[in-house]
């Protein structure tokens, strides 16, 4: 089964990545782009068939390894 | 919930970590209530972490003054002469409850603060070091921790462009439950163009340079000054973010500015951010600052006084500067591509004041929150000498066991798979890096050599805090010895539980002593250095960690040091044929008896054989390690990188202590036949047995007729690896 | 008797910060070096270029994506395209990849974390100016210090690097054996340096700048910036 | 307007940190996880009202700067 992870910053915790890819975009004459987050998108392919024992099991590998609990949010997609 | 400008009662002041004498105290000194923003400031200076309430009055015991001092403790850093118009500017700091919160953020942001405790003075950093204290390896987290450290430290200081050349790690169950994360920054200035952060001249700016504020780490100064208990994961909202990049822009940056003659005074914002930047500014300049909040660059809507004087949000300056130079600061800051802008005045009269959108956020006098903060003499039991311990019969001792048994144990084996995370040569300069006795790196331009080492026994600072203390001081020379460099200067970072604990206060205030007593009797100044109390979890205190960091200088490397056996070298022991075990990593760690009385160092025999050691080496006459952790054992086989060694133990030996045994001034030295004489001359009448010689593929450690040892190079290297091998997995 | 130093500029992004130790190795080598900000629209009168390690940008992103959109770049590829030589070391490498001067891309390595460390080079090419105090097939050391020097380029345009004989430098034991074991990063073919198809761009991974100076260790860089000073 | 940015590996392009992250999961027991491909997810704040325009502004963003086309697709959500 297909599942996509989507882990982003919490709001309010510093994104010095995207703070600097707003910079640079700015440069490049994208002026418009006011702000820049960056997050990550996890792509996994688990065995089983029930989408809602899936979920479970990937929502607890979030909170395990996938996503850092202490600045990071997360939402999966089965 | 209570507005910034409310007005605080005794029960805001507990909220905030304060005790209720200190809330009376507060009010009295103030003459009236304080609002909320008040009081946090107040909170956040008069924190055991910005105040050193409990540490000063025994700080004093430090020898701080010498030829070479030019700035001892009490600026960001401190500065020794190091020779050709050059000064060396170091200061250690711990990081130690952040980094147990989120390791990897922790670490990072402890390395940022440091190196801006010494680019602030107009010193460029050259090198960085960690001194590293894990809990059990086993315990839950634990590797999760190590593994975030490590790469926080890395990843910070590679991408600033500072190699990290030196350090420490090492476990211990007392800091499963509070880790420690302590980091060194050196760093080199001309004489004449060092900085201080002193505000001055009533009309003179200022700005705010760097990152924008965030909500990020309020309150981060008061936690660090509160124990752990097992709700330590809801303290976790206060966690900054670190930003190595704008760090390194603001490296750039501000030394560009120093050296263009526009900063007036400089300082960072650490702990307590604004707060503690603003009010020591103004303190070590005797002066006031004017400040409007609402130029202050934010990140986050809608931020209030209180957060804005209390955020640590990390890469941020306070700069004062001259009317007529702000023009040009902006250009340059514009051009590093770092925010900046001019958020008020330097004002005549001991008062900080500040408005917010036109209304006045708070107005407090300067002394009362930085001169007259509490100072404590908490009540101390100093500790009670350890007792002697009987050693066991080591009659048919299996040897080879133990050797194996330390080799492979994490405290004693390599730590490559750390420093291999770490940037060793950014900067052209190194030396000596990490698995050398000390890193040494060129002055830039220059032939002078720059060492640093850091040093701390806790298993012997928790038998005996006053010589365990001492000896991290001695061992911290014997190290430098070994890259051919002479101390000239000592940072300090003092690790210990609630100092509202007499028996935790004894053993620092017997470590203070112990340091003192040391640095004193070899000569070193103390000129910077950190206080980190609370390091405690549910009342359980880590061990006593007085992490010394010493400093050194060798006026002109001819020969670049050596410490691997090379094929025919000729294996000798300076310094007395035993060590001694009692206290030893060998009884710990083979017997399971950390036990046994820590000798106070012999300083007359350690100065002495620092110094033949110090000719031997810069002559590039030999290669030297001194014998400390796990004996002599561990050293061979450090030595034995792509060439093996056969020794003998000495007629008569005891083989245990001759192996095993620590403490007091004793060095392997390996060099070429041909040296033989002259090493012979310098050692001048201190004892030097001849051990045997380099060569094969094995260490090879006979006793008579007896092999007592066989380790092959490739056995020697596999054993070295395993403690840490986790560390090299993805 | 007088005469004028090649000039090498060393290009300057925000976050570079083996810059100095690269103008102070063209110096060691004979070369006249002059830093150029990332923001110039031209070379200053540089007649070779050197694009210094560091952490241009942060490598937030990707590695090197964001310096390589900088003015400079612009001259630099113009320069390159009209002969030039230029060298590239680790981000710098790596800008030059993603600016398309050198093909393919890095992914980061395959355990995930910086690495520094004393590895092996076998020399593949000796036959380019920025190789010719080289011998094809002499082994050099060198320390690598880099997050992401794991090399990959798609199927056909690997084909096509090997065909041009595009690897520089490949990562092998003491002795010179290519092999896995001796692959630090998890770079494909164990590609270390990559030069362009008329030779005068060469990137690498490891880092000669820092082993000019005898009194540090083996000077094994010098016959890098040697030659591209040479061949300005 | 929010515009959101999905980069990912082209098939048969190496991930190392998906590999990485399959193997500690398989380590810390998730087993079911048969393969795992990270990407990038990021959040733009762009000034303007016309959807299409921001988007065309953003596909160039992204051609330009924000993926690498010799390793990495693209895709932009308005
Ligand atoms: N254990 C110590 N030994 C010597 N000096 C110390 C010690 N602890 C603190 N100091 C000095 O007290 C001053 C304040 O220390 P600290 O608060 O750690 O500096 P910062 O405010 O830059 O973090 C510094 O000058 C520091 O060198
Ligand atoms: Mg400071």
């Amino acid at each position: 089964m297909k599942v996509e992870v989507r882990v982003r910053l919490k709001d309010g915790v510093l994104d010095p990545q995207g703070e600097a890819i707003r910079r640079v975009l700015g440069r490049l004459g994208y002026g418009e782009v006011r702000s820049v987050r960056v997050g990550k998108l996890i792509f996994l392919d688990v065995d089983g068939d029930d989408p809602e024992h899936v979920r479970k099991r990937v929502e607890e590998a979030c909170r395990e390894l996938l996503a850092n609990p202490v600045i990071e949010d997360f939402e999966v997609k089965t | 919930m209570k507005r910034w400008c409310d007005p605080a009662e005794l029960a805001d002041a507990l909220e905030h970590g304060l005790s209720e004498e200190e809330w009376q105290r507060l009010v009295q000194s103030l003459g009236r209530t304080p609002n909320l923003t008040e009081l946090g400031i107040f909170a956040a200076l008069w924190s055991e972490h910005c105040s050193y309430k409990s540490s000063r009055i025994h700080l004093k015991a430090f020898p701080t003054t010498g030829p070479r001092v030019v700035q001892g403790p009490g600026e960001n850093a401190g500065a020794v002469d190091i020779g050709e118009g050059w000064v060396a500017v170091f200061k250690m700091e711990s990081h130690n409850h952040p980094s147990f919160i989120e390791p990897y953020q922790g670490a990072a942001t402890g390395v940022g603060g440091i190196l801006r405790d010494v680019f602030t003075m107009g010193a460029r950093p050259v090198m960085l070091l960690d001194s590293l204290r894990f809990g059990d390896l086993q315990a839950p987290r634990m590797r999760h921790l190590v593994d975030g450290v490590v790469r926080g430290i890395g990843d910070y200081g590679n991408c600033v462009g500072v190699p990290t050349l030196g350090g420490e790690v090492d476990f211990h169950p007392a800091y499963s439950g509070n880790i420690l994360v302590n980091a060194m920054c050196v760093g080199v200035a001309r004489r004449d163009k060092l900085f201080f952060a002193r505000a001055q001249g009533p009309g003179n700016r200022v700005l705010y340079l760097g990152s924008k504020t965030g909500r990020d780490g309020i309150h981060g100064a008061t936690m660090a000054s509160d124990t752990f208990d097992e709700s330590a994961g809801e303290k976790r909202p206060t966690v900054q973010v670190g930003d190595p990049f704008t760090e390194k822009l603001l490296i750039e940056a501000c030394l560009e500015l120093m050296d263009k003659g526009l900063a007036v005074a400089i300082q960072d914002m650490g702990a307590a951010g604004l707060s503690s930047s603003a009010f020591e500014m103004a303190a070590r300049g005797g002066c006031g600052l004017f400040l409007d909040l609402s130029r202050v660059p934010v990140r986050e809507e809608g931020m209030t006084p209180y957060e804005l004087m209390l955020s640590e949000s990390q890469e941020r300056m306070l700069l004062v500067a001259r009317p007529e130079d702000v023009t040009e600061i902006l250009a340059i800051c514009h051009r590093w591509g770092l925010d900046a802008s001019d958020i008020g005045e330097v004002v005549a009269g001991p008062t900080v004041t500040a408005t917010w959108n036109g209304e006045l956020a708070f107005s407090l006098p300067v002394a009362p929150l930085v001169d007259e903060a509490p100072r404590y003499e908490r009540p101390f039991k100093l500790p009670q000498p350890s007792s002697p311990v009987t050693l066991p019969s080591f009659s048919g001792r299996d040897f080879a066991a133990d050797v194996r048994r330390l080799l492979g144990s994490p405290h004693l084996g390599s730590k490559r798979a750390v420093y291999e995370q770490y940037d060793q040569t950014v900067g052209a300069a190194t030396v000596a890096g990490p698995g050398a006795e000390a890193a040494l790196v060129l002055v830039p331009g220059t032939r002078i050599g720059l060492a640093a080492t850091t040093d701390c026994n806790a298993l012997a600072c928790s038998l005996d805090p006053y010589a365990g203390a001492a000896q991290a001081v001695v061992e911290a020379m014997r190290n430098l010895a070994c890259v051919g460099a002479e101390p000239v200067g000592v940072t300090d970072c003092l690790n210990f539980g609630s100092p509202e604990n007499p028996t935790v206060m004894g053993q620092f205030v017997a470590a203070v002593r112990g340091l003192a007593d040391a640095c004193a009797r070899l000569g070193v100044p103390v000129v910077s250095g950190n206080v980190s109390f609370y390091n405690e979890t549910s009342g359980q205190a880590i061990l006593p960690t007085p992490t010394v960091g010493m400093v050194g200088v060798v006026p002109q490397v001819r020969h670049r040091p050596r410490f691997a056996f090379h094929e025919g070298d000729v294996v000798a022991l300076l310094g007395p044929v035993h060590g001694d075990l009692s206290a030893s990593r060998y009884l710990q760690l083979c017997w399971d008896m950390a036990a046994g009385v820590v000798p106070t160092p012999d300083y007359g025999a350690e100065r002495a054989a620092a110094e033949v050691v110090r000719t031997l080496v810069r002559l590039g006459l030999v290669a030297a390690r001194d014998v400390s952790d796990g004996g002599l054992a561990v050293v061979l086989a450090e030595m034995c990188e792509t060439v093996g060694v056969t020794v003998a133990v000495p007629e008569g030996a005891s083989t245990a202590s001759f192996l095993f045994g620590e403490w007091g001034p004793r060095y392997l030295l390996a060099f070429p036949e041909e040296f033989r004489p002259a090493v012979e001359r310098a050692v001048s009448g201190l004892p030097l047995s001849f051990l045997g010689k380099a060569g094969g593929d094995a260490l090879v450690v006979r006793d008579g007729e007896r092999e007592l040892l066989h380790l092959t190079l490739a056995e020697i290297a596999e054993l070295r690896g395993q403690g840490l091998r986790f560390l090299e997995e993805p | 008797m007088s005469f004028r130093r090649p000039r090498i500029g060393v290009v300057r992004f925000p976050g570079s910060n083996r810059d100095q130790d690269a103008l102070r190795a063209v110096e060691l080598c004979g070369g006249e070096a002059v830093p150029i900000w990332h923001e110039s629209e031209d070379l200053l009168g540089a007649t070779g270029i050197l694009i210094p390690g560091g952490f241009s940008y942060g490598d937030y992103l990707r590695a090197g994506a964001m310096a390589a959109h900088s003015p400079v770049m612009n001259a630099v590829r113009r320069h390159a395209q009209a002969g030039g030589p230029v060298l590239g070391i680790c981000n710098g490498f790596q800008i030059l990849l993603e600016a398309g001067l050198l093909p393919g891309a890095m992914l980061p390595n395959r355990t995930l974390r910086f690495i520094h460390r004393e590895v092996f080079l076998r020399v593949e090419r000796d036959d380019t100016p920025l190789l010719s105090k080289l011998r094809r097939g002499q082994v050099v050391r060198l320390p690598i210090a880099h997050k992401e020097g794991n090399w990959f380029c798609p199927g056909a345009d690997l084909a096509r690097v090997e065909a041009q004989g595009l690897v520089a430098l490949r990562y092998c034991g003491p002795d010179g054996t290519v092999s896995d074991a001796h692959n630090p990063n998890g770079a494909l073919e164990a590609v270390a340096g990559l030069t362009n198809p008329e030779g005068n761009v060469l990137g690498m991974m490891p880092h000669p700048e820092c082993r000019v100076d005898p009194l540090l260790d083996e000077p094994s860089g010098r016959p890098f910036i040697a030659a591209l000073v040479e061949a300005s």
